[in-house]
């Protein structure tokens, strides 16, 4: 028995590092633009398919992921500069239609560009699976869950040690006062979509060994990793990751005790009840928008 | 127009009261244990140099904020703890220091939203737009046009509130204020950001108000408005009682020249931020306003 | 004066009115009036859902959920315990209403980004639930609904439902135009800009937002009712996340706080998908850019755009 | 007024785009060539399915006019992309039937777009071909519909034979959220009795879900599990696959026909080493011996396919080629393309040698097909191999 709560800690653990990867990204733009960027699944999408396609023409593992890296980061610059900033004064609901329907054409041109199949990535360091207390993990789960935590630690650095995190951290507190202090807030927000598509891409690499990938895995990891950033707290990156933890242990645990059917329902029920008795998230520093 | 002659007499009964009223803000006590009564039918002045308070006891007295300590008595009613809009039902209403218009509707509509209180009808009437609502509507209207010609604001009936000036849209606040039929109106900052003929323009409003039996408690940094209008004064400093009085008794009390004389140069420079912050209003909703709860 | 405020409700209505007569004169198979007739369908809730999003100002990415309930509400009254269609429609109506008033608190108190996870919460749940209590819903292949029955009359053939949308069409407008006319409307849009001012104007802005948000609720379940009931099947896919999506870009697109802009977005967007079959595998491309065009380009949404271009700045008031 | 203006420009924006619709719409061409209409899933989650067999007809079709077309007149085809999705299903399907005027419908991709559109085909009276697998669409017989796809029923039946002969008497099923997964889940556990198995845990996952391993513990840990069935297609069950090595699982997994392709293999490696499925004879097109009868057919469809679109062939694709080929069949027999006539034709389909197997329909079963249709397969060395 205590080896199958193991089991279901550890599968847990799994797909939590995978929603606190895409997690992260929510909350880095989140952070700089106060928008929810709809399309962050995609950039997963783009990071895994551009990776499967480049080792498959034959390109070495580092080389097909640097670039597939740089396509996503390439892609989030576009969409910042020519669907967010032209609408950042427009209500949040327009922000939030636009992101979609940038997500709606990203997906559809991956259609295009690559295929309507699935697609996987051999796991980095073999499939054998580790044995933890009588449960077994594999060793991509853990390559996950490092990559995660050293992004954590890389944000908080950024955010906190050099000028252009601080500067962006401003932005997101004070718009116009940042502003007055001379630092370039247009110039901050084309940053934060630049590296959260990166990171949205780092996350789709890292998990295409074990979720696979195709043109359409941004949908669910999308909104996986939305109900993860705000379970956590939107912006807040340790938030992003704890949330995407919570949630993947609470969905093995009701899948292993409760009902697998049932079990994204109470992972949102779970996110539901944050809002409702925590609005700010686990770890949000700010409460939820004032009058 | 709400002539109230029956508050304006017997400035025996206090029409507002407050019983050790404190609100502090993680430790720090913006207002500190503030007792005063606000009798009817007068122009009600609080002044006090930047920080002393004045904004966020406005907020505690229409329910905005609510208090860590004391009680808050609109005449015998206990308010203490009450919703925003349950102050406003009892009677109190108030301008803002950084404008809170709607600028999503025509300046008549405004000053009608202001009539809610009476106006409001059950969702069926809303929906199916009775004869009698029609007729409500027609009256509503017209009553608010009458209210704004008398506010000095004739010009704009029509007007947009987006395409109105500064000036207007203060007095616009004002017009919505009176709408609601206030037993007590307070004005927040009202001359803040306005050239000396507005504000000259604003002093004979209150004076009008006040003839007309109107209570208004006044939230000022211009000297010679307070002074030229205000019938009673009450000084805060850090929160606390610092004096009491008639205009002429406050200005000659030592502690209040004492505590002006510190921070002369605070409140000068604090009109001319209202003036920035008013310029930018409708955006700056909030900085202004904590959660309503 | 009397004039100023009557006539905008009364030159839309008509408009809207010579539109829906005149439009058979096009239909000229049934295809046509099957889309029309969604058109329609989808153009009540998009009233609806514009005088939360558009008039009080607050953000539902769940809204299929509402939708959805309506339609397996009167689906499984009427197929599984056979109730006569009305009675289904009007007790899924009653629980959908109850629902949105009781979850309608809590999540109201929510702001922007919050409330719109919030929503898209409630509403990915609802689809769940749809998805899985196969012996209810028939799970994600759906299940038959039995045809509407007007009095003992079967409603059936496309031009007898067409009549009946298009009516259905016409009240919605009409009661929505009336609501935002009221005092009530006036104290939506003024919690929409200020609430703190609206609040010390002695609204209840809490309760404002819950009755609105039951109303756009009641008017997205009853279209869901009567969706089901005209195609005679239904599956989930209309509770999903994206059918939601689909609604509230509806509502912006053709102009919020507009509520012939609503029954316009309903219109393209419906129709669209149509059109869009000519681009084959870009589809979805082209979908996804007419989406973020219009949004960056038009951020006022369609209606108002063109009523500034027609009438001049004063008009986005009469365009309600 | 101002405001009428207004309005009146709202109701012209609504009205011109209605009209732009019949307009775009209206994209017919002339009446001169035979018109097969067609609604397919492309997009969206059951976009391997529609995908396929969008491809499929495109080509054939082709083929089929290069070589003179049918009854002299050429084919034309009529694709929409339902996405899955019922309503858009419904609504294309009367597009086909009322605008585009199509002689025969083939397609929808799963259940619920063809459920959904049969009482249309049955009020239009239009010969209309499914290429989805639930029993629902045939029982009972519907005067116009027919399928291609073995049943999920057979499906479970086939499986349930094979594990009977190997003893196995109790399992585990896992099984998707999804339309076919439900559906076949639902079969299974009909017939389960029938074999004398006995269903002894009964797991379901999302759809997109990333790791089965909490599931398939909970099977672990139950008593008694033979063996392991999961009905599901997409990305599941090769996850599935990989977390049941990943566990160390050692019972027999048996996957179903939703994953009978190259793809499944590749993706869950050798994790799938032994999985056992049912599925047709494509699969094993080359490894089948000369004497099958079948052998011809699919060797031919394969070399057709992979030769053209450079990627390997699935099953799905092959029920759209029996589609449209039953189709074509009935209408040379019929002589003519009237619907009633191209109905019965089908309906007196003898002996047609498809993708899926001999099909023979009947008035009882407008399928025609039996367990012998399904080959057993079994990952062997990451190949498909026949067991016997």
């Amino acid at each position: 028995m205590s080896g199958q709560l193991a089991q279901y800690l550890l599968s847990g653990i799994t797909i939590g590092a995978i929603y606190a990867l895409v997690a992260l990204g929510f909350s880095i733009i989140f952070n700089a633009s106060h928008v929810i960027n709809f399309a962050q699944g995609e950039f997963v999408m783009i990071g895994g398919m551009t990776t499967v396609s480049l080792t498959g023409a034959g390109l070495p593992l580092p080389v097909a992921m640097i670039a597939a890296v740089g396509l996503a980061a390439l892609v989030g610059l576009a969409l910042e500069k020519l669907a967010v900033e032209p609408a950042r004064r427009a209500p949040v609901v327009t922000l939030i239609i636009i992101t979609i329907g940038a997500s709606i054409l990203l997906r559809g041109l991956a259609a295009l560009v690559w295929d309507k199949k699935l697609h996987t990535l051999a796991p980095f360091s073999g499939s054998a699976p580790i044995e933890i207390a009588g449960a077994a993990l594999l060793p991509q789960s853990l390559w996950v869950l490092g990559v995660s935590l050293a992004i954590v630690l890389a944000l908080s650095w950024f955010f906190g040690r050099t000028l252009l995190g601080k500067a962006m951290l401003a932005t997101s507190n004070q718009g116009v006062a940042a502003q007055l202090v001379g630092i370039n807030v247009r110039r901050v927000l084309l940053i934060s979509f630049g590296l959260s598509a990166a990171l949205g891409a780092v996350a789709g690499i890292l998990i295409t060994p074990i979720t696979l990938t195709s043109w359409d895995v941004g949908i669910m990891l999308g909104l996986k990793g939305f109900a993860a950033a705000v379970l956590g707290g939107l912006g807040s990156g340790p938030g992003a990751v704890l949330g995407g933890l919570v949630l993947g242990v609470a969905e093995s645990l009701s899948a292993g005790y409760l009902s697998s059917a049932y079990k994204d329902v109470i992972a949102f029920v779970l996110m539901l009840a944050v809002l409702f008795f925590r609005p700010a998230g686990i770890l949000g520093g700010r409460a939820a928008e004032r009058v | 127009m709400g002539r109230r002659v029956a508050h304006a007499e017997g400035p025996a009964v206090s029409l507002l009261r407050t019983e050790g009223l404190s609100k502090e803000f993680g430790g720090v006590c913006a207002v500190d244990s503030l007792s005063f009564a606000i009798s009817p039918g007068r122009v009600y002045s609080i002044i006090g140099p930047n920080g002393a308070g004045k904004t966020t006891l406005l907020n505690l007295l229409t329910g905005i904020y609510a208090p860590s300590g004391g009680r808050i008595f609109l005449e015998d009613a206990d308010l203490t703890g009450r919703a925003p809009h349950e102050f406003a039902q009892a009677g109190v209403a108030r301008t803002f220091q950084n404008l809170q218009v709607f600028f999503n509707m025509t300046a008549l509509e405004n000053v009608m939203v202001g009539r809610y209180r009476r106006e409001r009808c059950s969702l069926a009437t809303a929906l199916l737009r009775t004869p009698a609502l029609a007729r409500a509507e027609r009256t509503c209207r017209e009553e608010a046009a009458e209210l704004m010609r008398f506010i000095g604001l004739a010009e704009w009936l029509d007007a947009r509130a987006e395409a109105m000036p500064y000036g207007a849209l203060k007095r616009l606040e004002i017009a919505r204020a009176l709408a609601t039929q206030p037993r007590m109106l307070l004005l927040d900052e009202p001359a803040a950001g306005l050239n000396s003929a507005e504000m000259r323009g604003i002093g004979e409003l209150i004076g009008l108000l006040a003839s007309r039996g109107h209570t208004v408690v006044l939230v000022e940094h211009n000297m010679r408005l307070v002074m030229g209008v205000s019938d009673h004064v009450l000084v805060l400093d850090y929160g606390r009682k610092l004096a009491e009085g008639t205009a002429e008794e406050v200005r000659r009390d030592p502690r209040v020249i004492e505590a002006y004389l510190g921070s002369a140069l605070a409140s000068d420079c604090s009109v001319g931020s209202a003036t920035t912050s008013g310029g930018s209003a409708g955006g700056t909703a909030g900085s202004v306003a904590p959660t309503l709860h | 004066m009397i004039a100023r405020f009557v006539s905008p409700r009364i030159g839309g209505l008509a408009a809207l009115l010579a539109v829906i007569a005149a439009l058979p004169l096009a239909l000229s198979n049934n295809y046509f009036y099957e889309v029309a007739i969604l058109v329609g369908l989808n153009a009540i809730v998009c009233v609806g859902l514009n005088l939360l999003i558009g008039y009080a100002g607050q953000i539902s990415l769940g809204h299929a959920g509402f939708f959805g309930l309506g339609a397996y509400g009167s689906a499984i009254l009427s197929a599984r315990f056979d109730w006569p269609p009305l009675a289904a429609l009007a007790a899924a109506t009653v629980a959908v209403a109850l629902l949105a008033y009781l979850i309608g608190r809590p999540i109201l108190r929510l702001r922007g980004h919050y409330l719109a996870m919030a929503t898209l919460g409630m509403g990915v749940i609802v689809s769940i639930v749809a998805a899985t209590e196969d012996r209810w819903t028939g799970g994600p292949d759906g299940m038959s609904v039995p045809p509407f029955k007007l009095f003992g009359a079967t409603l059936s053939g496309e031009g007898a439902w067409y009549c009946v949308v298009g009516a259905l069409l016409v009240a919605a407008v009409w009661l929505s135009l009336n609501l935002i006319e009221s005092p009530t409307g006036r104290a939506l849009r003024a919690l929409s800009s200020s609430e703190v001012a609206a609040e010390v104007s002695g609204i209840d802005s809490a309760r404002q937002k819950v009755l609105v948000f039951v109303i756009s609720a009641v008017f997205a379940s009853v279209a869901g009712s009567l969706t089901a009931h005209y195609s005679g099947f239904i599956t989930p896919s209309k509770l999903t996340f994206f059918h939601s999506i689909e609604l509230v870009t509806m509502v912006v697109f053709g102009g919020m706080a507009s509520t012939y802009g609503a029954v316009v977005g309903a219109a393209v967007l419906t129709t669209l998908p149509q059109l869009l079959t000519v681009f084959k595998d870009y589809e979805m491309v082209v979908f996804g850019a007419i989406m973020m065009g219009t949004m960056i380009f038009m951020p006022k949404g369609l209606v108002p755009s063109i009523g500034t271009w027609v009438g001049g700045s004063r008009t986005r008031k009469d365009l309600r | 007024m101002k405001s009428i203006r207004i309005a009146v420009a709202a109701g012209g924006t609504l009205l011109a785009m209605t009209l732009a619709g019949v307009l775009g719409a209206g994209i017919a061409a002339a009446q001169e060539p035979i018109k097969v209409g067609a609604f397919l899933s492309v997009t969206g989650p059951a976009a391997f399915l529609g995908d396929p067999e969008q491809k499929t007809l495109e080509l054939y079709v082709e083929k089929l006019n290069a070589g003179g077309g049918v009854l002299g007149r050429k084919l034309q085809l009529v694709a929409y992309d339902s996405a899955g999705d019922a309503d858009k299903a419904r609504t294309f399907a009367r597009r086909l039937i009322e605008q585009d005027k199509v002689d025969v419908i083939v397609g929808g991709s799963t259940t619920g777009e063809t459920m959904a559109v049969v009482p249309l085909v049955e009020q239009a009276g239009i010969p209309f071909i499914s290429l989805a697998g639930a029993v629902v669409i045939i029982e009972p017989v519907k005067k116009w519909v027919f399928k291609t796809p073995h049943t999920d029923r057979m499906a479970c039946q086939k499986i349930f034979v094979d594990m009977g002969s190997r003893g196995i008497s109790k399992i585990a099923l896992i099984s998707g959220a999804g339309g076919f997964d439900k559906s076949m889940r639902a079969e299974c556990l009909k017939v389960a009795a029938q074999h004398k198995i006995e269903i002894v845990a009964d797991e379901t996952y999302g759809a997109g879900d990333a790791d089965m391993t909490a599931q398939l513990t909970k099977i672990r840990a139950t008593p008694g599990v033979q063996a392991v069935l999961n009905t599901g297609f997409g990305q599941g069950p090769a996850i599935v696959t990989k977390n049941f090595g990943q566990l160390g699982i050692t019972v027999p997994l048996y996957q179903s026909h939703g994953v009978a392709s190259k793809e499944y293999v590749k993706l869950s490696g050798e994790a799938a080493e032994g999985v056992r499925l049912p599925a047709a004879a494509l699969l094993v097109a080359e490894t089948l011996p000369d004497s099958d009868p079948q052998k011809k057919v699919v060797v031919a469809y394969k070399r057709e396919y992979e030769g053209r679109f450079k990627s390997e062939v699935s099953t799905f694709g092959g029920h759209a080629y029996d589609g449209l080929m039953l189709v074509v069949e009935a209408m040379k027999r019929a002589g003519s393309t009237d619907k009633a006539k191209v109905r019965d034709a089908l309906e007196a389909t003898r002996g047609y040698m498809g993708t899926a197997g001999m099909v023979n329909m009947s008035p009882h079963d407008h399928m025609g097909l039996d367990l012998t249709a399904f080959r057993m397969l079994e990952v062997r060395r990451g190949d498909w191999s026949l067991i016997k």
